[in-house]
């Protein structure tokens, strides 16, 4: 009331812009390359269960991402995205959840979905768009969602995820406030974590999301994952200021950037967000930086847009690291481990013969779940369609054969 | 039963809404301790506290992707765009993302606990952006539902269904006739169904067709036909998506003749879908084209507002037109 | 002449409208130094300049109203929605800005040197979200112009026609015969009126009318029904907006019959406004219902897409039906 | 290339949140309450002509807005909207530019139109939607644009001039880069400016436009109105950092926040930004901090949402401040600046009596400026609402007679 414009009071009679470079933002780093943690750097609370399950992720993730990769290449699925690079900021925050957080994920966080649980073979329904896939094989390949896993389906557009993200968070909260004087009367049980892309980060949704969440108080970690690339667009074509990270005052939010290559460090920046959001009902915006070390899709080759010397000095890689951090704790036996990613990588092809062969979904997939039940004029569009399939079976032999 | 204008009824449909569901939430750009620029949401706050019924930042794509966010978590998100015109820069929400929740999750997730409330329309000296009628941008995109009330105790009963529906829903309010359109309204609940059409009165020699603030003027055509001998039977579509064929074509089927009318540009308007739809199932019933009164295709003008407006004389003109075809 | 694909066509559209104007620009996702995903401005940022051919950020609303500032300035601003399925998020800035700046500003302002050039359609495994035909959305918004070239030659003729063309006009390219449609193509400029449609094969039992890449659809039922003893009409409407109501009029009134196929759900599609102005211009020479061969009222699927789509089958059994009427 | 993904490449092992009082950005004031210059102060290159011309167009502006608002509630206009309290910020700013400097305002910048010339009887023609209005009688009172003054047509849509101002800019800025090197090759002629709420700076085009401005280098100055109230909502509930300035240093762009009821302080910040934008290309973020004295719009009762201590407490006028900085510089003439005052109040009510008397546009004009020329839809339909019209005379007065 004595400050409406809601602004900070300082007066002065200096003439002078605010410069973009009045913040310096840090980067947090626990892990060197080679994993042992760097001088001054304080352990998160991580035990042993947890960070081999981050690893054991890690290493399924790029198996897939190499084996799907090599599979579009072959023909067998139309489309494919790899995770390159970030499986160490997917990985490690989706971790430092508790497993019934909700997930709302741009595309590229396989991982996350993978450390809750979706099996292979889920993994692949999806991919062949099968009968079998939870989607019921409308999306394209990659578009994962499980309701059961807490992650939402991933859609397309953009960005539209963002301020999605800060009406599920709010929905979380609005049991835990105090109807009386709006106060949290209790620690929240659940938040919600929301991926997106620095590219994606342009979008309007973004700064409606974020502003939302400041001004409405949800407990929502927006984690930014700035690898560097909008498929060919680079992050200084992209933005101008520092990074996302930057953005995070402007909206009144606390923020964090992290080593995205660095799993450990991106564990206790995401746990500590989480401490926040739980204990004030705010969001918290966390920035990571891992480049994209791979294409950004089957259908995308970066020596178009990105030279040779650039790749070759922006090579690290979060799965070694975290090895090394592994090996130092005597965590892993290295073995047994690389055992495992050979008997993976078999697992994964068998995996993609069986998707492959597994039926599409049938004719009524088409109009169901338009509504929750179909509205009568798709009711009769299906009749005239199924009519009309019969009458020509050798023209839609993938749902002829199955029209009752 | 109590006299309601339609303002106290969405109220009123509001309020139920809101005990019915402890997760239901009500916002939108001044609707919290304001209550709507139009006073909808009027005395809401104070009962259900600011954390359920609350003033969002100034945008509209915001609005709509928190609350695509807050149904599909579980929770009733009735929200408000405070006119129409201003609901463009939420399409992408819309029409990507609420209407497709459902098919591209394959049911894992859907937003069916959304209702969007807008009051629409022109008849108002708003010029081009105080007056615009967008329902049938919105025709075109399955997995919404539309509906548009023509009075208070339409607007209640509803306004409830469309709540209550499993599906995202935009619920278009008529604001010429929010302190106009006055009547009996029970103060318990009740529920309209969505999808029926509504034979508002009985006629021989043409259908009539509009919804929304546009019923008062095809009834008012109706009166006037009458008095040169014309008999109108007058429907109230109600439901854009999904409408109710049926109904509009067995009257069509009787009188032969059909006239619709909205407020939106005639060139690519609702109307024109339920033309094509109609000429299919009555081809042979058709006595005369189906006719179409609606806006020019321009924006919405200012000073010429009257010229612009489907009236009633206009209405009346081409009721002739078609009977004498 | 010189044997080109659509993208090359477009391209050398793009070419000579850049040397043509030293205010022209080029901007959106990845069209800079990449060339665009699917590389219809490759080439064109070394020639032009960074300044000139340009990356924008990754914000389709913020495409267009950069667009409309630049158009307003006087400077020709052709702008790529990398999809036109991510058009929606600049829906306000068209709808609402674009299409409205001339009028309601009585003429002191324009947008007229606005093209939007977006790839449109199914066809190619993509899904809800690389599939859609939005044009409907865009047909009811008075203001703005609307083309759709069927193959390389149009597109170039056509493309030049819009960027040149005094007006908003948004240029929707079928992706699916970016590389697909190759043909003679001219070297030198060259243009294609934009409001006239274009009787591509003559016939006298039917009139078979779409646009884009359902015209490959609906000559292929063409030839089909031929071998059937039914001689078809067809028609590439290629302009959307304004529509060339005439020569489709003319054509029915020979033939009798219509049947219009779009890819885009069939409620309140293009073809609902083309049916309803139809039936109204030739009532008394149509021998059956005006037809619409259409994509389902459900988003667009994947697995089942080849069972969605309006095909030559689809087409072809609803010709016989109309004939058969 | 070696910071692929454009932020700072500092280091830290401290998990730490960047917090949002990390800025604390100062109001720039440099007259006191009476118009005294504050200790410190350095006085902007001002000459008495211009000053006399902001003085005098404030002056202008706050009887035409009185003027208005009672004619409003006497019904002879629909609708209106006063600039109360920002007339030093709207003013001063739009005097800090060049005449033929673009500006792209929101609605309550009338003052800036005034300052560039806009007659009293342009005002009331708009007002009154009749056959002169620039703007041919289409739009609600208020929506002013002059071609001719550099003066976009005002559009009720918010935010959405914010990326149009980036475009505008960028036009502007065209013809002075060398193609070659892609940089600047002389100084700026003009600039854009862009005004805008502190409600509208949520908009998702907010984000769109500063972004833009920021990446491609537009000479754009984006001048936020920090006024407290977008209609009910207060700026608390708007947004949850420091005011809008601080989002600038997220977009990379300089900023300043000014004390708006300052309008010495105003002019200073605005000649300051338009310099850099002119010599550097690129956009600069002003915020003004002045609060909104009278209701949102004719329409609106603020009383219904703000208290009556809150209004009490916030009172600044700026024309009584700049008139105590004339009256201490010797330049205003106090009688005669008041006998103007009376004489012009008359004259405006003259000017109603006048506009509201001229005709309304002719019928022709429901179909014009639709398309450059009517397509032929239009004519039709044109041709049949005249029809229409002259049959039923009485039914629409306003065009009936002058149909030829
Ligand atoms: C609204 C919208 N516009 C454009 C696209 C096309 N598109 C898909 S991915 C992509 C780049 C995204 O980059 P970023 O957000 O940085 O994520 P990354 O791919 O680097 O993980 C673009 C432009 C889209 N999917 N949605
Ligand atoms: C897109 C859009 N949404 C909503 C509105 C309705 N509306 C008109 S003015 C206003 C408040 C604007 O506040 P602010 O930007 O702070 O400007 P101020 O009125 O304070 O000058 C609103 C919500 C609109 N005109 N446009
Ligand atoms: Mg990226
Ligand atoms: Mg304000």
């Amino acid at each position: 009331m004595t400050n409406p414009q809601n602004v900070s009071l300082n007066v002065t009679q200096a003439l002078e812009f605010i410069d973009p470079s009045a913040l310096d933002i840090p980067t947090v780093s626990l892990l060197d390359e080679n994993g042992h943690l760097v001088k001054d750097a304080v352990e998160p609370n991580i035990d042993k269960e947890t960070a081999l399950k981050i690893y054991k992720t890690m290493r399924f993730i790029r198996a897939l991402d190499e084996r799907m990769q090599a599979a579009q290449r072959q023909g067998r699925v139309s489309f494919y995205m790899q995770c390159l690079g970030e499986e160490g900021a997917v990985t490690a925050s989706a971790a430092a959840l508790k497993d019934d957080d909700m997930i709302m994920a741009q595309y590229r966080e396989q991982a996350a979905l993978r450390y809750r649980g979706f099996s292979l073979e889920q993994f692949m329904n999806q991919m062949f768009s099968n009968e079998k896939d939870l989607g019921k094989g409308r999306q394209m390949p990659i578009h994962y969602g499980s309701k059961e896993l807490h992650y939402m389906t991933i859609s397309s557009p953009l960005g539209t995820q963002i301020p999605q993200a800060t009406g599920y968070a709010y929905s979380q909260k609005i049991p835990h406030i105090n109807a009386e004087n709006g106060e949290l009367s209790s620690e929240i049980n659940n938040i919600t974590l929301c991926y997106f892309g620095e590219g994606a980060a342009s979008e309007g949704d973004f700064h409606a999301g974020l502003n939302m969440a400041a001004v409405l108080k949800a407990p929502v970690i927006f984690f930014a994952r700035n690898n560097g690339y909008a498929i060919s667009t680079p992050a200084d074509e992209q933005f101008a200021g520092d990074g996302i990270a930057s953005r995070g005052v402007g909206y009144g939010i606390k923020t964090i950037r992290v080593d995205g290559a660095d799993a450990l460090a991106v564990y206790a920046a995401t746990q500590k967000a989480r401490q926040f959001s739980v204990e004030t009902g705010e969001p918290v915006l966390v920035e990571s930086i891992a480049y994209r070390l791979g294409a950004h899709s089957t259908s995308d080759d970066p020596t178009g847009y990105r030279s040779k010397e650039e790749e070759s000095t922006n090579t690290k890689c979060p799965i070694q690291r975290f090895k090394g951090y592994l090996l130092t704790k005597g965590w892993l036996d290295e073995a047994e481990d690389n055992a495992q990613d050979e008997a993976l990588r078999e697992q994964i092809l068998d995996a993609v013969k069986v998707a492959e062969k597994v039926a599409k979904p049938p004719i009524e997939d088409l109009v169901s779940d338009v509504y929750d039940t179909p509205i009568p004029l798709l009711e009769k569009q299906l009749e005239a369609l199924k009519a009309h399939v019969k009458a020509h079976p050798d023209a839609y032999p993938t749902t002829a054969g199955r029209i009752k | 039963m109590a006299q309601m204008n339609m303002l106290q009824a969405i109220n009123s449909a509001l309020d139920i809404s809101m005990s019915e569901h402890p997760l239901a939430c009500i916002f939108g750009e001044d609707v919290g301790y304001f209550g709507g620029v139009f006073r909808a949401t009027s005395g809401l706050q104070e009962k259900y506290g600011k954390h359920r019924v609350f003033n969002t930042p100034l945008t509209e794509q915001g609005i709509l992707g928190f609350a695509n966010g807050l149904a599909a978590a579980g929770a009733p998100a009735i929200a408000e765009i405070q006119f129409a015109d201003y609901i463009f820069p939420a399409f992408d929400q819309i029409v990507n993302e609420s209407a497709k929740f459902r098919y591209r999750s394959g049911n894992e997730f859907n937003v069916g606990k959304l209702t969007i409330r807008t009051p629409y329309g022109g008849g108002i000296a708003g010029g081009l952006y105080h007056s615009q009628s967008p329902e049938a941008y919105f025709a075109h995109t399955p997995g919404l539902k539309l509906v548009v009330p023509r009075n208070a105790y339409q607007a209640k009963g509803l306004l409830r269904a469309c709540i209550k529906d499993d599906n995202p829903v935009i619920f278009f309010e008529p604001k010429r006739l929010y302190r106009a359109s006055i009547g009996d309204v029970p103060e318990d609940d009740f529920i309209i169904p969505i999808g029926k059409a509504e034979v508002v009165s009985e006629g021989s020699d043409i259908t009539l067709l509009a919804w929304g603030a546009q019923m008062e003027i095809i009834e008012q055509a109706a009166e006037m036909a009458k008095e040169e001998g014309i008999s109108c039977e007058v429907i109230d579509l109600r439901s854009i998506q999904p409408w109710d064929v049926e109904t509009v074509a067995k009257s069509v089927t009787k009188t032969g003749r059909l006239l619709i009318s909205h407020e939106a540009p005639v060139t690519c308007g609702f109307g024109a879908e339920i033309a094509a739809t109609i000429q299919q199932e009555c081809f042979l019933h058709l006595e005369s084209p189906i006719s179409r009164v609606c806006g020019l295709d321009t924006p919405y003008p200012l000073a010429l507002e009257k010229e612009y407006i489907p009236d009633a004389l206009k209405v009346l003109s081409a009721i002739k037109q078609s009977v004498q075809f």
